[in-house]
């Protein structure tokens, strides 16, 4: 591994400024599972090394019924599944967050650092789109928000500018009749990067017959975490049964822009989102109805 | 002492296809001699520089014998060359 | 450029400070610098678990944290389960239960079964095999270091 | 289940192992944790390319890093001529090996080494590989066995000839060697089958996946003494492999072995020794510790061969099979010496077979050269013919256990390559299986299935030595020369205890180095619980007879009237104990032995496994599982169960997910462990085991190799119960999700 300097961040405006002074030659820690991996075989370099850990706002994890559920970028994984309201409210977040690695990569790995790893296949990703996550971006002197499902432009890459990094997630309260479901295909069953990876969310009406509105994304199967806003604004006003499913599910499939590689052919990956994306869905309105 | 001697199957074109033949011998060395005398070249595919061809063992009713061509035979035996095998 | 800096930590109970580079892992600071081998290098990147330790009672890879993030902080090796003289049930049921045979993915499979008997004091076996899931064992197959952990949550 | 008959007093009792408390508390040391005053660290460039010619190599500006102490390529090496040595378990040219240890004109494989360095610390040592320059031309590879026996095939070994058991051809090729097993008349065979099933079948290319990286750290001193502490399945291999590989002496080379991580036949062969101890030389005669990362021990240690296997078998009505035919194709890596020889051994020997031919073909390509892995080569072979003999046994509406039953050897039989088989348990362990609850529960449930397959391997006795001292309290320390890798400090001790009548507790093993105890083969071929067992038996029968005549000479009576029994002996009425006896001796009692011994015997598994399948992901999972062995005498039934479950476990990898996955310019993709798939906890359930007991009576207590056989018979195991579940017969391993998806997609094409 290259040499690097280590700074623990007072705040978000001190990790920012850092960062803007080092002119990209910084990175930001937070559970560190990715950076120092990728540090150590050289996929990124850097001079210094901003530890945010210290940060109260990076670390939070609160929920309020009327603002919703703030998780601070660098809260581990194995905080939030274990946060009563969490479990109660976001059961796509539960999924996601305790299949990211193992457990002992759960005891580090943050939702805000798999996000800023902007890998097509993070797990996190779809997750938090169902559930309408909002990124807070702090800058040195100024915030700004961007929609989760905007958040990554390239595989590696964000809408991260220079001297910017990513404070918080944001998560509107669930209305009620709402369930959401995140479901990955690995070969294995822990312990793998998604060869597919859906998450689906649903609200139903009042009956729990009808589907109010809906929203399914995808991991693994494009240049970035994919929002197929069209699959799920198919499932609107429709009975929530099997062959709605299949419907959302063969527009999902139709939006994959899926390549071969050691993890995947496209042709198995494309298969696996239909069938992900039904069975997500077919998740998401069972827990609504509970 | 007559020997039961099994021929490999790829050494066979020199002994006309026979598969087995008797051989009167003390010794594996021995064996190799007389099979050289009645099929001439199988020495040279058998053994190199006076041992066993490296990958080439010898088994003497049954069992792999680490001594080689120096293995006596004090009954009547039935003798075969079989590829060394190795283990993990 | 100071390459090193001082981390005061507290290790196996015991508060210490240590000498790293940034750039050092906990894995590295404890075989190289504390000479503490017992954490063990599989893969140095977070797929074997041999490195686990406990950082302030939280299971992780050792090889995924820098040697200066221990700053205040509280790290358990396995050289730091036995005490007065006594294993660790845990310890002493992997020995019952011959759950090791090369012993190199031993001390990140108790330290990780530790902690999940910290969080689920009576396990099913199906959670034993899911908190297990981060470490890999080529020997045994988890057959017997699964019974080694039930065995052990019902002594502890 | 158990039929044994004699009644031991230690033997099959379940001690904990002497080395058991420092491996649960962090304090055992193994091969990384060695630490020495000077110490250098030590890192090796390696190869980008799959095949390459070297043109230059510049190491200056790496010499100029501050902290760099030495850089060596391989005109360090002593050039070696063709020499074929048998190094350990296998037999090598040493100039390839040496080849394969530091790449001399060309680079054969990704990650094939090329140059070393030695610095103050590893990242010093890896900032300073960057600064070598090595210029490549780049050459065509080929990385599949059967396309590298092609008309247009790149070669890889200039000089290499087909060699026919002696018989060397004339041409440039790449295959090594080719291999055939025949008897009986096949056409004749075949006219007879009423059924008649034949499949090609494809094996990948899978790692031990040992979890401990290889590692040696090495000390050349300024008298030309070379020490090295490393983790090895054999010391004294080691020590062999230096002395040629380095041209020097085998008394001025010391090998101590560490306790070792896993190796299941990848730690034979040495990779980083000779590196280490060259760099230790040119540093100026400091020792260098190497370690390998995980991605350099999957892209350049030896995995065990892929391989291409043709199989077409012929039985008749009342389930006797009539003929077998197999082509086994092995890839041996870069240089020559797959174990194709055991494959054809491995593929049809379950089987009483009157007409035969099996060919095998070892042949070089541009992926690591291979070594050995658990019963080399018998998974591969295991694969094919149990799953076409599972066909047969369907086609004809028998049992698989039935049909097996139907043709299994016994003794008297002839193996594939001729001789006969001595005793053997492949009917016991066959009947065990049919008889076991598993067999006949009821499997319920969509897409489930039960499979069976049998596997036989045919273990390894070795060479080796042991000692003992008898100590003034009557305990007794013994040394021996064989690594402990997965408790054989127990089973050793055991055996000896049991000899001596005392108890288990009263011997104190230890595994020592190449300058403290006699030569011992390696820990392999499932031979350290039967050869060195024998050889403490041996030691053990030496002190009591010794312990005897001291007896005699203390009452001053003839040794013939001195009686010996669980470590009492006994004049007259006179008694006194072993531990009584020690504390009376005026001169030590010390006894070593030696042994070779041949009457290991080959075992057989049968393994049971219920699976369900998930047909629209394709995804396997494992329900239940039963691994049933003829194991001998089990002398610590814990740590028989334990080969047993690993080795199924092992299996179940190979069988589902393990494999090497190359991009198009030949580049290993999957170096890690988060890709190359090892399983989990998670994947497996609990693994049943059966020992079944037949004391091999080609030993002292009965053992018989246990450690491989019971990776042979999994991957056809799961194969045949995939069938059973989703209808689909999977011929090429791993049988990973999209295989069998793709598999369901074509039979319901063809269906339609």
């Amino acid at each position: 591994m290259q040499p690097f300097r280590y700074i623990r961040a007072h705040n978000a405006e001190h990790a920012a400024t850092l960062l803007q002074q080092q002119d990209g030659r910084a990175r930001i820690l937070a559970g560190g599972t990715d950076l120092i991996v990728a540090l150590r075989e050289h996929r990124i370099e850097a001079d210094l090394v901003i530890d945010v850990k210290g940060i109260p706002e990076v670390e939070e994890l609160s929920f309020s019924p009327g603002e919703g559920l703030r998780i601070g970028a660098a809260a581990p994984c194995h905080r939030i599944y274990r946060h009563a309201d969490v479990l109660h409210h976001y059961p796509g977040i539960i999924d996601a967050a305790s299949l990211i690695g193992g457990i002992q990569i759960q005891g580090r790995a943050s939702l805000g650092g798999n996000l800023c790893n902007a890998s097509p296949a993070a797990d996190s990703i779809p997750a938090l789109i169902v559930h309408s996550a909002i990124c807070e971006i702090a800058l040195p002197q100024s915030r700004r928000r961007v929609p989760v499902e905007e958040f990554c432009v390239a595989p590696g890459k964000t809408v991260l500018g220079r001297g910017e990094f990513l404070a918080s997630l944001h998560l509107p309260p669930p209305p009620p009749g709402f369930g959401a479901a995140y479901l990955r295909f690995i070969p294995r069953n822990e312990m793998d990067i998604a060869v597919v990876g859906v998450g689906a969310s649903v609200q139903l009406d009042a009956e729990r017959r009808h589907i109010r509105s809906a929203r399914i994304a995808l991991a693994a199967v494009a240049p970035t975490p994919l929002f197929v806003q069209e699959a799920g604004d198919a499932l609107i006003g429709a009975e929530a049964n099997e062959e709605a499913f299949a419907r959302a599910a063969e527009i999902a499939r139709a939006a994959a822009r899926p390549i071969s590689d050691m993890r995947g052919t496209a042709e198995f990956r494309r298969h696996l989102v239909g069938v992900l994306t039904q069975r997500a869905l077919a998740k998401a309105v069972e827990r609504a109805n509970k | 002492m007559r020997h039961d001697v099994w021929i490999p199957p790829v050494h066979r074109d020199l002994t006309g296809g026979e598969e087995r033949v008797q051989i009167e011998a003390v010794t594996i060395g021995e064996v190799v001699t007389a099979l050289e005398q009645r099929f001439p070249g199988i020495a040279a595919r058998l053994t190199h520089e006076g041992q066993l061809r490296p990958g080439i063992a010898v088994a003497v009713n049954g069992v792999v014998t680490p001594r080689g061509l120096r293995q006596r035979l004090d009954h009547a035996s039935e003798i075969h060359f079989v590829p060394a095998m190795a283990g993990g | 450029m100071k390459s090193k800096v001082i981390v005061a930590t507290t290790i196996n109970g015991e508060e210490l400070e240590f000498l790293c580079e940034p750039r050092q892992s906990l894995l590295e600071v404890l075989r190289d610098v504390l000479g503490l081998t017992g954490a063990k290098e599989g893969c140095n990147n977070g797929n074997c678990g041999a490195c686990n330790v406990l950082l302030d009672g939280v299971l992780v890879n050792s090889c995924l944290v820098l040697g200066v993030e221990a700053e205040g902080r509280t790290v358990e090796t396995v050289e730091g389960m036995a005490s007065g003289g006594q294993l660790h049930p845990l310890q002493q049921k992997f020995l019952e239960h011959a759950a090791l045979q090369c012993g190199i993915c031993t001390p990140g499979f108790l330290l990780a079964a530790k902690s999940l008997l910290d969080h689920n004091p009576d396990p099913t076996e199906a959670e034993v095999r899911h908190w297990l899931a981060g470490n890999l064992c080529r020997c045994t197959g988890y057959d017997k270091i699964v019974r080694a952990v039930l065995d052990a949550a019902d002594t502890v | 289940m158990t039929t044994t008959t004699t009644s031991y007093k230690v033997i099959g009792s379940r001690p904990l192992r002497p080395d058991g408390v420092d491996k649960v508390t962090g304090r055992a040391i193994y091969g990384a944790d060695v630490r020495l005053p000077g110490m250098l660290y030590g890192k090796v460039l390696r190869s980008p390319h799959a095949h390459a010619r070297i043109v230059s190599i510049d190491a200056s500006a790496a010499l100029t890093l501050r902290g760099v102490r030495a850089v060596i390529t391989a005109q360090d090496l002593p050039a070696i001529g063709d020499k074929i040595a048998d190094l350990g378990e296998s037999v090598v040219n040493l100039r390839y090996a040496s080849n394969n240890i530091l790449a001399h004109d060309k680079v054969l494989y990704h990650g094939h080494a090329v140059a070393a360095v030695a610095a103050d610390n590893v990242h010093i040592a890896e900032e300073a590989l960057a600064l070598i320059k090595v210029e490549y031309e780049v050459l065509p590879h080929v990385l599949d066995g059967k396309q590298a026996m092609s008309a247009n095939a790149p070669i890889l070994l200039d000089d290499l000839r087909t060699n026919e058991l002696g018989k060397l051809g004339n041409a440039p090729t790449n295959v090594a060697e080719h291999i055939r097993h025949q008897r009986g008349d096949l056409d004749k065979g075949f006219a007879e089958a009423d059924v008649i099933v034949e499949r090609t079948f494809h094996t990948a290319t899978v790692h031990q996946g040992y979890i401990e990286p290889q590692n040696a750290t090495a000390l050349w001193n300024e008298d030309d003494q070379v020490f090295v502490w490393c983790s090895t399945q054999g010391a004294f291999s080691v020590q062999e492999q230096l002395a040629e590989l380095l041209q020097i002496p085998i008394s001025r080379i010391t090998v101590t072995p560490t306790e070792i991580g896993g190796g299941f036949g990848g730690k034979i062969n040495v990779y980083l020794d000779p590196l280490a101890a060259l760099l230790s030389r040119k540093a100026g005669h400091r020792p260098v510790k190497m370690t390998m990362t995980r991605a350099e021990v999957l892209t350049s240690t030896g995995p065990t061969s892929g391989s291409h296997i043709r199989v077409k078998m012929g039985a008749r009505r009342d389930g006797t099979i009539t003929a077998a035919q197999a082509e086994l194709i092995y890839e041996a890596g870069a240089y020559p010496g797959s174990p194709v020889g055991a494959g054809c051994g491995v593929i049809f020997a379950n089987y009483r077979l009157e007409n035969l031919q099996i060919d095998g073909y070892d042949v070089v390509v541009n992926r690591p050269k291979a070594s050995a892995y658990r019963a080399p080569g018998g998974t591969n072979a295991a694969f094919a013919s149990e799953t076409v003999v599972d066909e047969l046994a369907e086609k004809l509406g028998i049992d698989p256990i039935e049909f097996r039953l139907r043709n299994a050897v016994r003794e008297g039989d002839r193996r594939p390559d001729g001789p006969e088989y001595k005793r053997i348990g492949l009917i016991e362990t066959l009947e065990a299986a049919r008889s076991h609850p598993h067999y006949t529960a009821p499997l319920t449930g969509k897409h489930r299935g039960r499979g069976v397959a049998a596997g036989y391997w045919g273990n390894w006795g070795g060479k080796s030595s042991a000692t003992a001292t008898v100590n003034s309290d009557g305990t007794v320390n013994l040394i021996e020369g064989s690594t402990d890798i997965g408790g054989s400090r127990a089973s050793i001790a055991m055996q000896l205890a049991e000899t001596l009548g005392l108890p288990y507790e009263d011997i104190r093993p230890q595994v020592v180095g190449t300058a403290s105890v006699g030569y011992n083969d390696v820990t392999g071929g499932s031979r350290t619980t039967f050869g060195t067992g024998w050889a403490v038996y041996e030691v053990g029968k030496k002190i009591l007879a010794e312990m005897r005549q001291r007896a005699a000479e203390y009452w001053d009576v003839p040794v013939e009237s001195v009686q010996v029994a669980d470590g009492v002996f006994a004049h007259n009425g006179d008694q006194m104990s072993f531990r009584e006896l020690a504390g009376k001796l005026d001169t030590p009692v010390t006894a070593s032995a030696s042994v070779h011994p041949q009457n290991y015997g080959p075992g057989f598994g049968v393994h049971i496994v219920d699976v369900e399948v998930d047909v629209e992901t394709g995804k396997v999972e494992i329900l239940r599982y039963t691994a049933a062995q003829d194991v001998g005498k089990a002398i610590h039934p814990s740590y028989v169960e334990g080969q047993l479950q690993g080795g199924a476990a092992q299996g179940i990898g190979w069988a589902l997910n393990e494999e090497y996955v190359y991009d198009d310019k030949g580049r290993l993709v999957n170096a890690s462990l988060l890709d190359y798939r090892m399983p989990t906890a998670l994947d497996l359930p609990m693994i049943d085991t059966v020992l079944v007991e037949a004391p091999n009576p080609g030993h002292p207590y009965g053992v018989r190799g246990v450690g491989e056989v019971p990776i042979v018979p999994p991957a056809a195991a799961v194969a045949n119960a995939i069938y059973r579940a989703a209808g689909v017969r999977m011929t090429e391993l791993p049988m990973s999700p999209a295989r069998i998806v793709a598999a369901l997609a074509t039979q319901s094409t063809n269906a339609a």
